[in-house]
């Protein structure tokens, strides 16, 4: 039962004011009529699923609405931090981009 | 044809005749403060544009420390989050404010919309108030100071609520008041639930004299 | 009688106070103070369950949550509760208990007769036999009977259940003296600290051993003094019979408080719930959850009247039984003297067998000056007796090695105690991933001392090792001040003084576990490990040869620690037998996953207030109360409840609805369409932001105009529909089907926060504050005027699909000609707090011309005959607008690549034979097919019949006078087209129920297909 | 296959002190290679290597396992067994897997007990109940056994089920699959293991995949904790884990883990004789042969490899329970756990070829692997003996997400648990 600290909110709320949003930073192709169904594809249905530490969004449903990213361990639970979308992508950035 | 009659999501339980003054025969009060104007608004609140030009509409700086409110004779104004408030009126006055709104922030990035119907106010009192809130709200409402706005969950539905006075004010979604209504009876079992006279304040004052109001 | 009474000081015991109860039928009498256990031992009633597997007599073995044997099933009727062990069930007066095994008797089982052939049914036996598919059932029907303890209670509860959500900065775990001592330390300390204790009052052991002395202080004495200061802060605040039976992720901890079962019937009250669910936060957990003593394992040591050690002692010392007049007791380690010497202080004989050869100088001399029977080096081969214990027949033991070295005498016994050790308490440690280690010295699983300081889990007490009651209020005084001093506040508020104990240091306990016979495992007299699953040594060792190694396999393979005790008696013995059997180290084994509940919880205290009507949210529109006064029946509509249709007195649904339908197309009809999801965009790249989300263009809609859009996923499937309106050109008004509202504001709200950021739109729900009644049909116009003489509603001035403001019965409203039904209607949107009042002046105003309410089946039937899908009904997820013929409503020359536009294009998405969305008529006009009937070509062979598709709608058109139906066919629009017809492709079947009816395809709009009616 | 397992086995063993019973199954030593290695020793690809050996003849085979035999989902789920899905690909191919349940105990000669109860599929809404028409119409022309029950034939048939009106959920009807049922999970793995290794099949377990060798776009080998092994074919069937598997091979997968939680009652006397589903209020309940309620919860949203859940799905769960069975308010939860599940954007699985040769996958059954089982084997065994997959999995490839052909079981409102 997680806690997120909700950068928008400033506080620590309970999981159940949240909901989860998925792997983060999945841009849409800019210009989707040039990439083939393989590429598509990929964009569409292939997720990282990462064992381990996963950049992901959460949205804070009950609270400000606000999408926002999480960094979090899938293999133990564990949480790094939490960010603004556009916090996160630089924070994301900064580790490469890797998971 | 017959004059225009408001009546409220929990209209239905009867509540205003059953009221009466708080005393300590109940654990709990409770009561719907029914018909007040709620806005919507919404713009950046980085934007000191913005800003500016709402908190002057409203008559009093727009709050944008996260999860505060502000308070004046006439409204109070809950920050829900960096673009968005919720503005809190006498019904009457809302379609007036929306309109000074509107014309204030002509040229900056916002919207104004009239929520009047959307929501209800109920007000949560008495000794174990916070026993209650224990038992609906996943929240740490011990912690909430004067204030200090909170939405967070309700049940399975969710609430935006604050203090004020000695009790709690839950804004709910009108679909949902009756649903909320009934799992905050269910909670407040054990205490005993008195339906309060709720004390008049300056909101409710201005409502009930602009319009008229189903009997309870 | 063997058992008696004993008036012991500090028992928790009030002989002033008898009450009588009943066990299978029997009245008994016990006291204010007892548990049932207590009570039923203080009337000698051994034998009160028979064992699962072989229907062996089964007693009381524990006296807490540890009990496998003494499930009870626990008043009758609506309040019954099976399964409470009865170690845990308060005594009151009236209580009804009665057994949950033994059939037909407990003196006569059935299942014995089996037990005497239970060589031939060793662990897992039911795996290797019954291997006929056929007779299968037959077999199962008489496992099934044989199984199961208590039963569910036949009725719906009549109690209550809640709970509460607590935020604290210190929750300890168990009220024991490393608890109390915590609580104190960190309540002194200002912190707000929750404790929480399973039982009626806080102590935990020291209530067993009230001569204990903790800084010169009886235990009895400390307790008061303790309790008494945590009660006077205002700081802290002590949970009693409260049980914290899971810890998760980042410390939530949930505890579950009984705040009836310990009431007579009668006293209990209604506004008080049963149990409460505290969900308790705490930013630090200090686990003090203690120790439980394991038995030691051997031959028939499942004969009633064996018990813990520890159960022996605290059924003298608490409850005032003693349990029998000569007590045999049998330990490996110091902790069963004190008890000892208790025992024959209370007037019984006791012989204290010890495994070990040398025990400790200074419990030897207490021990033997107290007049205890003291047999050094001896084990217990086997146990004597029939419906309970009658003695047991020593062996010399090895002073080394686990073995036999001679024959030891027969002792006569009428109650067993054994101690194999204690086993910390260590499963909430473990709920969250933790993992206790093996402590060779202690032999024990225990925690870490200094708990999991990174998630901020602490552990005192016994529950890591420390047995000793000072050297556990020592470690209890540094952990408690490294978290203070985490915290940055003093520690020093308790001195070593403070904890000083009269016990001599104990020394270390011999490593035995299962006591040898003599004899090969399995040869001997059955010895049990785990005695809810009938587990016996012999199991494990079998399980073993057989290859289930794994400690995991062994527990799945015996069900050895599947039982409701949850293996606190019989695990760490498990482990051990199977170490020994695999020739391996104890911590080579490892232990099994902890899981939750430590102790079972009801699922009425898990749902809490989510019960009867809150459930779930049950939501209204505004003008709810206005259906309900014209009898409206119901249809749940994801969490709205809709009005289905307006019977009136006699009609059944389909007069209704015939009545209402002919209303709408010939007179008028009104709905509430305030269900429907409403948004309000606001900003001046609203536009662009709806080219995106919808498949249509919005560049050129107007204000004061109103358009439909199709809202698809980037599958290129549909998800949503609705109307949307612009109102100026940097403000619109989106709404969306009543089940898709809060999914399409979300996700509409995801593209903008998460992609488009840039575009200036900002939306805000407002299905809540606008409550929508439809006026349809041909007399809407006139009924409208009457009640609204600001708006022009003159058809060149009104057209269909536009929207104006205007004033209806005397309320702002906006009003919106749009129609989902065909026919010439408005849309009346007004604050919901007026919906009741427009409603009614609406039906006031139409009462002329015959208006009349009508529900969703009516307005299903009028947008099926129009060939309108409903987005989850005429659509599965699967169905892309191409399919369902709407391209019209795509427009692909758009300079943005909508969401799911790039789909279309995809291989299979973009091939031929997609199942397309067609109009069904059948041959026979009477005949409305069953919505769900699937579509295929030809009757005549066998399964696997290829299926064409399948009828998403089907009614019975009273417009035409006949039925219609809606599909999805493979090909459809070709099938349907002339060259179709002249193939005869557009001929198929509908088959449903076994039946197939011939239908031919035709276009979806089977009225007004030019949409002339809507325009008038 | 000698039929060790028999009431008379049991009878001259049991006079011999139960002695002479031998290993269900031989624990192996990796050897430096195989034809194939199956990664995961789950009841799934324990019965890919029995039918690998079986019907194709292959010997050379391991199956190597990261911790002991059936101890993931296999032990984790709540042994529900059906074949009644909507689309045709799904229901042929869970079909098939039935006709293996209903001669697997035989097969194997060993007790999966499992037990045909009936399954209940509860409908709630007027668009539940068109959802099981329409569901129940296909199984009938797909040969599958089901039929559509009303409200007072549910009642009679499950008279503990509330279907009063006033029901936040009223039950409107349910569509019912005599032969459905529930099976021992735990033996299928042992059974199949049982049997593989009887046919001279290396199970290995603690033995983990830490690497795959591929050269030339063809695996020739793993790297393991224990060791390289050198294949000529992999297939993979680590449920929860195929992403971390899939990422070693440089393959992306449609696929989440998530968990899924559920949990037991304390043992009771028989009160419940059949399975009973509900979607609309996420519960399903049967009551084992030992006397516990079997509930399974709902999904946990966020993705997660800890096999823990967040309690407040646990607790929705027992309001849902409570909701159909208003006596069980008083029963108790003896156990609850998780598992870890590969969920796919259409609820259905993948057994396919993949762009490594020699390399396959068996995965993303999200929540409905368990009763798949032998039927998955079978068609896993036949993709990777043949390197082409079975009729009855060509629908079930990779290939699906990039041409659109996806199988939408859960968009169909098929019950996917």
């Amino acid at each position: 039962m997680f806690v997120f600290f909700c950068p928008h909110c400033g506080e620590n709320r309970e999981e159940e004011e949240f909901g989860y949003g998925g792997e983060a930073f999945i841009p849409r192709p800019a210009t989707p009529e040039t990439l083939n169904d393989d590429a598509w594809g990929d964009y569409l249905f292939m997720r990282k699923n990462p064992k381990g530490w996963h950049w992901e969004m959460w949205s804070h449903n009950t609270g400000c609405r606000k999408f926002f990213v999480v960094k979090r361990n899938t293999a133990t639970n564990a949480i790094a931090g939490s960010w603004t979308l556009s916090d996160g992508r630089k924070a994301y950035d900064a580790e490469g981009g890797a998971t | 044809m017959s004059e225009p009659v408001m009546r409220s999501p929990l209209h239905s339980f009867g509540l205003a005749s059953q009221a009466k003054p708080i005393d300590g025969s109940s654990g709990v009060w409770a009561n719907e403060i029914p018909h007040i104007g709620y806005i919507s608004l919404r713009g950046d609140g980085r934007d000191q544009a913005f800003v500016s030009a709402a908190s002057k509409a409203l008559g009093i700086p727009l709050p944008i420390e996260p999860c505060t409110l502000a308070t004046s004779e006439s409204v109070k104004v809950l920050w829900l989050s960096p673009d968005e408030w919720m503005i809190v009126s006498a019904p009457g006055q809302a379609n007036a404010l929306c309109s000074r709104l509107e014309l204030a922030l002509a040229g900056v990035r916002n919207q104004v919309v009239d929520n009047s119907g959307g929501y209800t106010q109920i007000f949560l009192g008495g000794t174990h108030a916070l026993d209650v809130l224990r038992h609906v709200s996943v929240y740490d409402f011990e912690s909430l100071q004067p204030g200090r706005v909170a939405g967070t969950t309700l049940g399975k539905s969710s609430v935006y609520a604050f203090r004020q006075g000695n009790g709690y004010r839950l804004i709910v979604r009108r679909s949902f008041a009756d649903y909320i209504w009934r799992y905050l009876v269910r909670a407040a079992n054990p205490y005993g639930l008195g339906i309060a006279d709720v004390p008049v304040d300056n909101l409710v004052g201005t409502s009930t004299a602009s319009v008229n109001v189903a009997a309870g | 009688m063997t058992s008696f009474r004993v008036r012991r000081p500090g028992a928790r015991i009030d002989f002033e106070k008898p009450l009588s109860f009943s066990f299978d039928g029997q009245p008994y009498s016990g006291f204010a103070g007892d548990t049932l256990a207590s009570a039923l031992l203080a009337n000698d009633v051994r034998m009160l369950a028979r064992s699962f597997k072989y229907g062996r007599p089964r007693g009381i073995v524990g006296s807490g949550p540890e009990e496998p044997n003494a499930l009870m099933q626990i008043e009758a009727g609506a309040h019954t509760i099976p399964n409470l062990k009865a170690t845990q069930v308060e005594l009151y007066d009236g209580l009804i208990a009665r057994r949950t095994t033994g059939y037909p008797t407990l003196e006569f089982d059935l299942k014995s007769i089996g037990g005497l052939f239970s060589r031939f049914m060793p662990a897992g036996f039911y795996y290797k036999t019954f291997q006929n598919q056929k007779l299968w059932p037959k077999f199962e029907h008489i496992i099934r009977q044989a199984a199961g303890y208590g039963s569910a209670p036949a009725e719906p509860d009549p109690e209550t259940y809640d709970h509460s959500h607590r935020h604290t900065q210190v929750l300890v775990v168990g009220g024991g003296a490393s608890g109390l001592l915590a609580a104190l330390a960190a309540g002194r300390a200002g912190l707000k600290v929750v404790v929480v204790d399973e039982q009626k009052e806080c102590g935990g052991w020291l209530l067993s051993s009230p001569h204990s002395i903790i800084g010169g202080k009886t235990a009895d004495a400390w307790l008061k003094a303790v309790l008494g200061e945590l009660q006077s802060m205002p700081n802290v605040e002590v949970l009693t019979r409260t049980s914290a039976f899971a810890l998760h992720n980042m410390n939530l901890v949930l505890a579950v408080e009984q705040l009836q079962d310990h009431l007579p019937l009668g006293a209990r009250s209604a506004h008080r719930p049963r149990q409460r669910l505290h969900r308790i936060r705490a930013e630090n957990v200090v686990l003090a959850t203690g120790a439980i003593e394991r038995p030691l394992v051997f031959g028939n040591n499942d004969l009633p009247g064996i018990m813990t050690a520890s159960a022996l002692t605290t059924y003298l010392n608490r409850y005032g039984v003693a349990a029998g007049k000569r007590v045999l007791l049998h330990t490996s380690n110091d902790h069963v003297y004190q008890g000892a010497c208790d025992l024959v202080r209370a007037g019984c004989e006791v012989v204290l067998a010890d495994a070990r050869a040398r025990v400790n100088p200074a419990w030897e001399k207490r021990a033997r000056a107290a007049g205890v029977d003291l047999r050094l080096g001896y084990g217990i081969a086997y146990a004597r007796g029939g419906r309970a214990v009658s003695g047991a027949q020593l062996v010399k033991l090895d002073a080394e090695r686990n073995a036999v070295t001679g024959k030891g005498p027969s002792i006569d016994c009428d109650a067993l105690g054994s101690s194999g050790g204690l086993s910390p308490t260590v499963h909430l440690y473990c709920h969250d991933g933790g993992r206790p280690h093996w402590d060779d010295e202690k032999l024990a699983f225990v925690v870490p001392a200094t708990g999991r300081a990174k998630s901020r889990i602490y552990c005192v007490g016994a529950v890591t090792g420390e047995f000793g009651l000072q050297q556990a209020l020592e470690q209890t005084q540094r952990t408690i001040g490294d978290l203070l001093a985490s915290l940055g506040k003093p520690a020093g508020t308790t001195s070593a003084t403070d904890v000083h104990t009269d016990e001599p240091a104990s020394v270390p306990p011999r490593r035995i576990f299962r006591i040898p016979d003599g004899m090969r495992e399995g040869h001997g007299k059955k010895a049990f490990v785990d005695f809810q699953n009938d587990v016996s040594a012999a199991d494990i060792h079998l399980a073993v040869r057989e290859n289930y190694r794994s400690i995991e396999h062994i527990k799945r393979y015996t069900a050895l620690g599947f039982g409701t005790d949850q293996g606190k008696l019989s695990n760490v013995n498990g482990f051990a037998i199977a170490a020994d059997a695999r020739g391996i180290s104890i911590p080579e084994v490892g232990t099994t996953t902890y899981r939750p509940a430590y102790s079972p919880v009801t699922f009425g205290t898990l749902a809490g207030l989510h019960a009867d009507e809150t459930f779930e949210p049950r939501r209204y529109s505004a003008m709810h109360a206005c259906h309900v006064a014209r009898g409206a029946e119901f249809e749940p509509v994801g969490q709205w409840l809709r009005p289905w249709y307006f019977p009136l007195p006699g009609e059944d649904m389909h007069a209704a609805v015939r009545r209402e339908c002919l209303a709408a197309r010939r007179g008028v009809g009104i709905m509430d369409a305030s269900t429907l999801g409403k948004i309000d965009l606001r900003g001046k790249d609203v536009r662009e932001f709806l080219g995106r989300v919808y498949a249509n263009d919005w560049a050129k809609l107007a204000p004061g105009k109103c358009r439909y859009g199709l809202m698809l996923d980037e599958n290129g499937m549909v998800m949503d529909d609705g109307v949307t309106a612009c109102i100026t050109d940097d403000h619109f008004v989106m709404t969306t089907t009543t089940g898709g509202a809060a999914r399409v504001f979300s996700w509409l709200e995801k593209w903008h926060q998460t992609e488009w950021p840039d575009l200036d739109v900002y939306m805000t729900s407002v299905t809540d504050h606008w409550a929508t009644a439809a006026i349809v049909g041909p007399k809407s116009r006139q009924t409208l005027a009457k009640v609204c003489s600001d708006i022009d509603l003159s058809p060149s001035a009104f057209k269909f699909m536009d929207w104006r403001d205007g004033t209806v019965a005397g309320v702002p409203a906006r009003v919106f000609r749009i129609s989902f039904s065909g026919e010439l209607a408005f849309e009346v949107n007004v604050d919901a707090n007026y919906g009741h009042h427009v409603w009614e002046a609406l039906m006031d105003a139409g009462r002329e011309f015959g208006i009349t309410p009508y529900g969703t089946e009516t307005m299903h039937v009028l947008r099926a005959e129009k060939g309108f899908i409903i987005v989850g009904q005429d659509t599965d997820g699967s169905m892309t607008p191409l399919d369902l013929d709407m391209a019209w409503a795509v427009s692909m020359k758009k300079p943005f690549s909508f969401i799911g536009k790039r789909s279309f294009a995809r291989s299979d998405t973009a091939g031929p034979n997609r199942k397309q969305l067609v109009g069904l008529l059948t041959e026979d006009p009477e005949i409305v097919l069953a919505e769900g009937a699937q579509i295929i070509e030809r009757t005549d062979i066998a399964p696997p019949v290829p299926m064409l598709g399948h009828v998403t709608s089907s009614y019975y058109s009273p417009e035409l006078d006949r039925s219609i139906a809606l599909a999805v066919v493979r090909d459809g629009i070709n099938r349907r087209s002339d060259e179709g017809r002249k193939t005869g492709r557009d001929v198929l079947y509908a088959h449903a129920g076994g039946k197939a009816h011939k239908v031919r395809l035709v276009s979806p709009v089977f009225i007004d297909p030019k949409g002339e009616r809507q325009n008038v | 296959m000698r039929k060790d397992y028999s009431s008379w086995s049991l009878f001259t063993k049991g006079l011999r002190h139960n002695e002479g019973w031998d290993p269900a199954w031989r624990s192996a030593e990796p050897k430096p290679s195989y034809d194939v290695v199956i990664v995961g020793a789950g009841g799934h690809g324990l019965a890919t290597a029995y039918y690998l050996a079986k019907e194709h003849g292959l010997r050379n085979i391991a199956v190597i396992e990261k911790g002991y035999l059936g101890g993931g989902n296999t032990a984790r789920n709540t042994t529900i067994v059906r074949s009644n899905y909507l689309w045709d690909e799904a229901a042929l191919l869970y079909e098939h897997a039935l006709k293996l349940w209903e001669g697997l105990t035989e097969d194997l000669n060993f007790n999966v007990m499992f037990s045909q109860r009936g399954v209940f599929n509860l409908g709630h809404t007027l668009q539940d109940m068109r959802d099981i028409e329409r569901r129940v119409n296909a199984n009938n022309l797909n040969g599958i056994d089901a039929l559509v029950l009303d409200a007072a034939e549910v009642k009679r048939r499950i008279p503990i089920l509330n279907t009063a009106k006033t029901a936040r959920y009223p039950v409107l009807g349910a569509s019912f699959q005599p032969r459905g049922g529930i099976a021992r999970h735990d033996a299928v793995a042992w059974g199949f293991a049982r049997a593989a290794s009887k046919c001279g099949v290396d199970i290995i377990e603690n033995c983990e995949v830490t690497g795959m060798d591929i050269a030339n776009g063809r695996i020739v080998g793993l790297e393991t904790t224990r060791g390289p092994i050198k294949c000529e074919r992999v297939g993979c069937v680590a449920s929860g884990h195929s992403s971390v598997l899939a990422r070693m091979a440089g393959i992306r997968m449609p696929i989440e883990s998530h968990p899924l939680q559920a949990f037991v009652s304390e043992s009771m006397k028989p009160v419940l004789d059949t399975v009973v589903m509900s979607n609309a209020v996420h519960g399903y309940a049967s009551q084992s042969d030992k006397g516990e309620l079997v509930i399974g919860a709902g999904i946990d949203h966020y993705t997660s490899y800890t096999q823990r859940g967040s309690p407040h799905i646990i607790e929705h769960t027992a309001a849902a329970i409570i909701e159909l069975f208003p006596m069980f308010s008083r029963v108790r939860m003896n156990r609850q756990w998780g598992g870890i599940v590969d969920t796919t954007p259409d609820a259905c699985p993948i057994i396919s070829k993949t762009k490594i040769k020699g390399l396959y996958f068996n995965c993303g059954w999200g929540t409905g692997g368990f009763k798949a089982t032998p039927g998955s084997g079978n068609v896993f065994a036949h993709t990777i003996a043949k390197d082409d997959p079975h009729p009855l999995n060509r629908a079930f490839d990779l290939a699906r997400f990039s041409t659109g052909h996806l199988i939408d079981e859960h968009g169909a409102a098929g019950v996917a648990h």
